[in-house]
């Protein structure tokens, strides 16, 4: 198999393998969190305004008082990885191409010098969470296996995709194709690892400040 | 064309005689030069080269093709150096052009391979079949046993064509012949593809250019093409490059982008993945190429293009349509569903067996 | 003497729901909830991050009730939980959490951590791996009436005294009063004063109450422990009571988690909504100060400030009304940082004040709230809380620090005008 | 006369100067002291009983006893020994002595709280009602009001 038709697999059968198994995982995951249902709260409610979970979802995206002055790494890094994430995914033309093929949606995308740009600035964010998840106690004592691996296939797609588009270490049709595949990979393991947060921490905090918000706090 | 002999006539007499002046002669010169990445003076090296160089015996050899590549090289609109230089060559055999035909024209091709054994050049365009011996042959002899044969006493072969590199169009989905190309067959000397459906005339001058100046075969890829044409994509020397970059699509054929000459990723350019000079050298003595045209890359020049993906399908775009439907979703469902029920009957049975708690249970 | 692993096991099956599945999904170990937590950010030590203390309760979902899961457990490549490893968490679950919520509220991924703490507490207690300090407690408060051992005659006692000192008298058991009035056990021994307080405070205001003899006991030790079917048997005291006086409100006391385990947890303990309401003291005399029926004199001129009890602000939803009454009263208030929602335990809440060996380590993580009072500098420490007012002092007394701590209660009834009694 | 009632012992007390209002609290609060028994508190009244205490050793000896009232606290949770919690009330009341200036408030505080003292002792024993500390605390009031009259 040559690079060509490797990345023709990506593009192919590869990617329809992936987009099984991530559409497959995530309806099965989703069944089997929120299929475990939860009993209603029979206390009388408080009603305060903007305590509900659908508050909680947007809100708990900023951070609570204080907190950002204790641990601004992880969330200047945070933000600037998921943000820089969602920037490269779905406003790089060649991506909005793939959405739109796959779901037949599109929309204007950025220069493709600025996803450049922000690219680098997503991995670099990336390299210094990992190196805070090393060097802080706590996010060490707390790592797994899973943490160290997820970090990779976070990263692979980003690293794989900008040495593509600048021709380095291999040739563009190779990387491209590897890029594709570190994405497919992504993909699969998407559904069974914390990346799954992806999908969970909406539920999840919908359940904070739903729970929360019943009581009139607005979490 | 002429059944050529092996007179040594001068280069540049015989381009005069074609209307060619010395001044066009060395403008090539300069160009195989730049290409080359020689410097500048290398062009009066290439001209005293080509001028005192004796015409090598070349043997050409066509099996599953479909002439275009001949064509390419020789039924330019107006003559150019590339196909003059094939003046200069003696070319041997060659059954599209030659003038003999049948048992002469075999003749002439033993002939060649005997006077000039070890020396010739074997030029091959057309993909070989393997599937059956019969798929195509030429003077009752199969492309196999003629390539075989033909191949022993030369110096070097070089494929011209993505059918003799790689397979071609006959090797494509789901190759019915058994199509390969010529490199996959001759192992023991160099082989140097000039890909491409067809490839740049000038490369293939080029090519042989540099066997008469240098005696030797340009620097070669890891898929055997010349570095110098190869070397980098059609994406990174195009002309509309910087709308790539700015994020400025053509979104169809006929729109305000397209006419404004942006970027053609989205209608399926293959340039990004396709390592050619034709949007440096260009085409008809440097007129335009494809893209200038308006039309993405096809990627002709790259193993395997017919099965890309589709001509006019975004690079990023899946290759083909994808088998992700209702039944996986329903597959998934039912997953989610089964677990749950698992789930749920297990939560019930644990609530079934609690012993409400007195004191004394919370104890060991 | 018949608690086990088993038990244990099966009662965490039991209380896993879909929010605890998705919490668990969504962890993505940033260890923010680490920096929320006073047990880790005064010790520095990582076993002390809040979503650390449920991973027993996490293996039991992903081995129970994930497919990956459970076919990992039946090939053998999960580890079970065991009884070892649940006495070990004993120190994580009970004594280095107070159920305060902090993390809770910063969790990124909107995890419910102070949720998921207290139901391990269910399995841990059904596994006997509850510290002993709450076993007592709970054991006291289903057989006596109160996790301090206070029986009825103690609380008349202590109605006769504060008859004597405030010259009024203290309703018992009258039907159809409008407030049922609870005590904490701390209230009864330690505190006199809110009793009196109260007392005051309803002549004031001109309404009806009462006491009731069958349930005076406002506390939950089977909430704390972590068991619903103890929890259970104690809050039902109260409905019955409250059912049975025919009261309209039932006055949780200055205490954090009675209000939590009467307010929030009580209908679904019992299985039905309560036919009457919960109020906190707090919001019984923000309804009267916002009614005209609080008419205070005078101010409090030394500085003060406020300590938010946890359950009843962050966990509980009450944090402008003390603000109000303060400034009924309070010439010179400021506030400490990260008061009101964000506010830092005490370091006592959730029934570790009753873990006697977790005393150091509530010692250490008092670190913080001295911090914040250093912050302030007040003379005096308002709070609504006798478990968080304890809490609060001994950690004064040994970090040396001369701040007298007193209830917001007894301190808004001691700015009322002495219509009638005393004289 | 002779005081019967909470009333009259209020009256009384308040008819009293800051520095006798000191001396009738320690008084108060030494008859209850038996169910302490803690030095710290013991120092303290007899500190505060004295006609001639100074400001800066009130402020040292009223540390002493808060030490001992914040220490006797009974924790959230904890069985409550009643006897043990006696003492807590005693060294309350006792604080009451050494504060800077005794008021009306603090010396019914004192009062109050030595009762509770009491109060709780006898719930060791019996059920809390046989408390006859107030009666003991108008004798006390009594006795010293009469050795005041005849002293002046």
């Amino acid at each position: 198999m040559d690079q060509l038709q490797l990345l023709t697999w990506a593009r192919g059968n590869g990617l329809n393998l992936a987009l099984t198994i991530f559409v497959l995982g995530v309806i099965w995951r989703l069944i089997e969190i929120y299929g475990l249902g939860r009993k209603p709260d029979l206390s009388a409610p408080r009603d305060v305004p903007g305590a509900s979970g659908w508050h909680t979802i947007f809100r708990r995206s900023v951070p609570p008082p204080g907190m950002f002055k204790t641990s601004p790494v992880s969330y200047l890094g945070g933000y600037v990885f998921h943000v820089g994430l969602a920037v490269v995914v779905f406003l790089f033309a060649p991506h909005i191409e793939l959405i739109k093929n796959l779901l037949g949606v599109a929309w204007p995308g950025l220069p493709s010098q600025m996803v450049d740009f922000i690219t680098v600035v997503t991995m670099a964010a990336l390299v210094v969470v990992l190196i805070d998840r090393i060097t802080k106690p706590v996010k060490r004592f707390l790592s797994t296996f899973g943490d160290w691996f997820t970090w990779a296939l976070t990263f692979l797609p980003l690293l794989t995709g900008w040495l593509a588009v600048h021709h380095l270490l291999l040739p563009y049709t190779l990387m491209l194709a590897l890029h594709i595949l570190s994405v497919e990979l992504l993909l699969i393991c998407l559904p069974f690892t914390k990346l799954f947060h992806a999908f969970t921490a909406f539920g999840s905090r919908w359940y904070n400040g739903t729970v929360n918000g019943h009581k009139g706090v607005p979490v | 064309m002429k059944n050529s002999t092996n007179l040594a006539t001068g280069v540049v007499a015989s381009l005069q005689a074609a209307g060619i002046s010395r001044r066009d002669f060395l403008g090539f010169c300069a160009t195989l030069a730049a290409a080359y990445s020689l410097p500048a003076t290398a062009a009066k090296t290439i001209a005293a080269a080509l001028e005192k160089a004796a015409r090598p015996s070349v043997i050409w050899m066509s099996f599953q093709e479909c002439t275009g590549c001949s064509e390419a090289l020789t039924r330019s609109h107006t003559p150019t150096i590339e196909s003059l230089i094939l003046e200069t060559i003696s070319l041997d055999y060659h059954h599209t052009l030659q003038a003999a035909s049948g048992e002469a024209a075999e003749k002439a091709r033993e002939q060649a391979m005997h006077d000039n054994y070890g020396k010739y050049l074997l030029v091959v365009d057309g993909s070989i079949p393997l599937g059956n011996a019969g798929f195509s042959t030429i003077a009752g002899v199969s492309n196999y046993d003629m390539l075989m044969e033909t191949a022993k006493g030369a110096a070097a072969v070089i494929a011209v064509g993505t059918c003799a590199t790689y397979g071609g169009l006959p090797a494509a989905q789901p190759n019915p012949t058994g199509a390969v190309g010529v490199n996959q067959l001759i192992k023991d000397k160099p082989v140097v593809n000039v890909p491409g459906c067809p490839p740049i005339p000038v490369v293939i001058t080029g090519v042989l250019a540099h066997f008469l100046t240098f005696g030797k075969l340009p620097e070669l890829d890891a898929l055997g093409r010349p570095k110098v044409f190869y070397g980098e994509s059609i994406h990174d020397r195009c002309y509309r490059r910087p709308f790539y970059d700015q994020g400025k699509f053509a979104k169809t054929f006929d729109d305000a982008g397209a006419r404004d000459g942006w970027c053609l990723f989205e209608l399926g350019c293959k340039g990004p993945v396709t390592n050619n000079a034709c949007a440096t050298t260009k085409w008809n003595g440097g007129v335009s190429f494809p893209i200038q045209s308006g039309h993405g890359c096809i990627g002709c020049s790259e193993p395997n293009f017919w099965d890309a993906g589709g001509f006019y399908k975004a690079l990023s775009a899946p290759a083909q349509p994808l088998k992700v439907g209702a039944g996986v979703t329903a597959a998934a469902a039912a997953v989610g569903v089964a677990v749950t029920f698992l789930n749920r009957g297990k939560k019930s049975a644990a609530k079934a067996a609690h012993e409400t708690t007195s004191l004394d249970d919370l104890e060991k | 003497m018949s608690a086990s692993l088993d038990k244990g096991v099966r009662v965490l099956k039991e209380i896993i729901d879909a929010p605890i599945a998705s919490y668990f999904s969504s962890c993505v170990h940033c260890g923010l909830c680490a920096e929320a937590c006073l047990f880790y950010t005064e010790t520095g030590d990582p076993k002390y991050t809040p979503i650390h203390k449920l991973e027993p309760l996490r293996r039991i979902y992903d081995q129970e009730y994930t497919l990956l899961g459970r076919l990992a457990k039946l090939v053998g490549l999960s580890k079970p939980v065991t009884d070892a490893e649940l006495a070990e968490w004993q120190e994580l679950v009970y004594n280095s959490c107070t159920l305060c919520g902090r993390c809770s509220v910063v969790c990124p991924v909107g995890n419910d951590i102070a949720y998921m703490v207290r139901k391990i507490r269910e399995g841990m207690s059904a596994s006997g791996n509850a510290p002993d300090g709450l076993k007592g407690a709970v054991t006291r408060t289903v057989n006596i009436g109160s996790p301090m051992g206070i029986k009825l005659p103690a609380v008349k006692a202590q109605m006769k005294h504060v008859e004597a000192d405030y010259g009024i008298a203290i309703p018992l058991d009258q039907e159809g009063a409008e407030y049922l009035v609870m005590l904490s056990s701390m209230e009864i021994i330690n505190f006199p004063e809110y009793l009196g307080a109260i007392a005051k405070i309803m002549r004031h205001a001109g309404k009806t109450w009462t006491l009731c003899s069958e349930a005076f006991e406002a506390t939950n030790a089977g909430m704390q422990i972590g068991n619903s079917d103890l929890a259970r048997v104690i809050v039902k005291r109260i409905v019955d009571g409250a059912e049975k006086l025919k009261v309209k409100t039932v006055i949780s006391p200055e205490c954090g988690h009675a209000y939590t385990a009467l307010r929030w947890e009580g209908a679904n303990l019992i299985g039905r909504p309560f036919g009457f309401k919960v109020q906190h003291i707090i919001e019984v005399l923000e309804e009267f100060r916002l009614a005209g029926l609080l008419k205070t004199e005078g101010m409090e001129t030394d500085r003060l400030t406020f300590h938010d009890p946890c359950q009843l602000a962050r966990r509980g939803g009450v944090i402008q009304p003390q603000r109000n009454l303060m400034a009924m009263i309070a010439k010179d208030f400021h506030e400490m940082p990260d008061a009101g929602f964000m506010n830092w335990c005490c370091g006592g809440g959730g029934g570790a004040s009753a873990i006697e060996e977790g005393e150091e380590l509530r010692l250490e993580a008092f670190k913080k709230k001295k911090s914040q009072l250093d912050a302030v500098k007040p003379k005096r420490l308002v709070t609504a809380c006798a478990n968080c007012r304890i809490v609060i002092e001994e950690g004064l007394e040994h970090y040396q620090m001369n701040v007298p701590v007193v209830g917001l209660t007894e301190t808004i009834a001691e700015h009322l005008p002495d219509s009638v009694g005393n004289e | 006369m002779t005081i019967s009632n909470d009333k009259e012992f209020k009256a009384a007390l308040t008819k009293l100067d800051d520095g006798e209002r000191r001396r009738v609290a320690t008084l108060l609060v030494q008859q209850v002291f038996d169910l302490s028994g803690d030095p710290r508190v013991k120092g303290g009244l007899e500190l505060a009983g004295r006609a001639d205490v100074g400001s800066a050793e009130l402020a040292v000896a009223a540390a002493g006893v808060n030490t001992a009232r914040v220490e006797s606290y009974t924790q959230c949770g904890r069985d409550t020994d009643w006897a043990a919690q006696a003492s807590h009330f005693v060294a309350r009341a006792a604080q009451e002595c050494v504060r800077p200036v005794v008021d009306l408030a603090a010396a019914w505080e004192a009062a109050m709280q030595a009762r509770m003292a009491r109060m709780c002792k006898t719930l060791t024993a019996g059920e809390g009602t046989d408390n006859r500390e107030a009666e003991a605390q108008y004798q006390t009031l009594d006795a010293f009001l009469k050795a005041k009259g005849s002293g002046s």
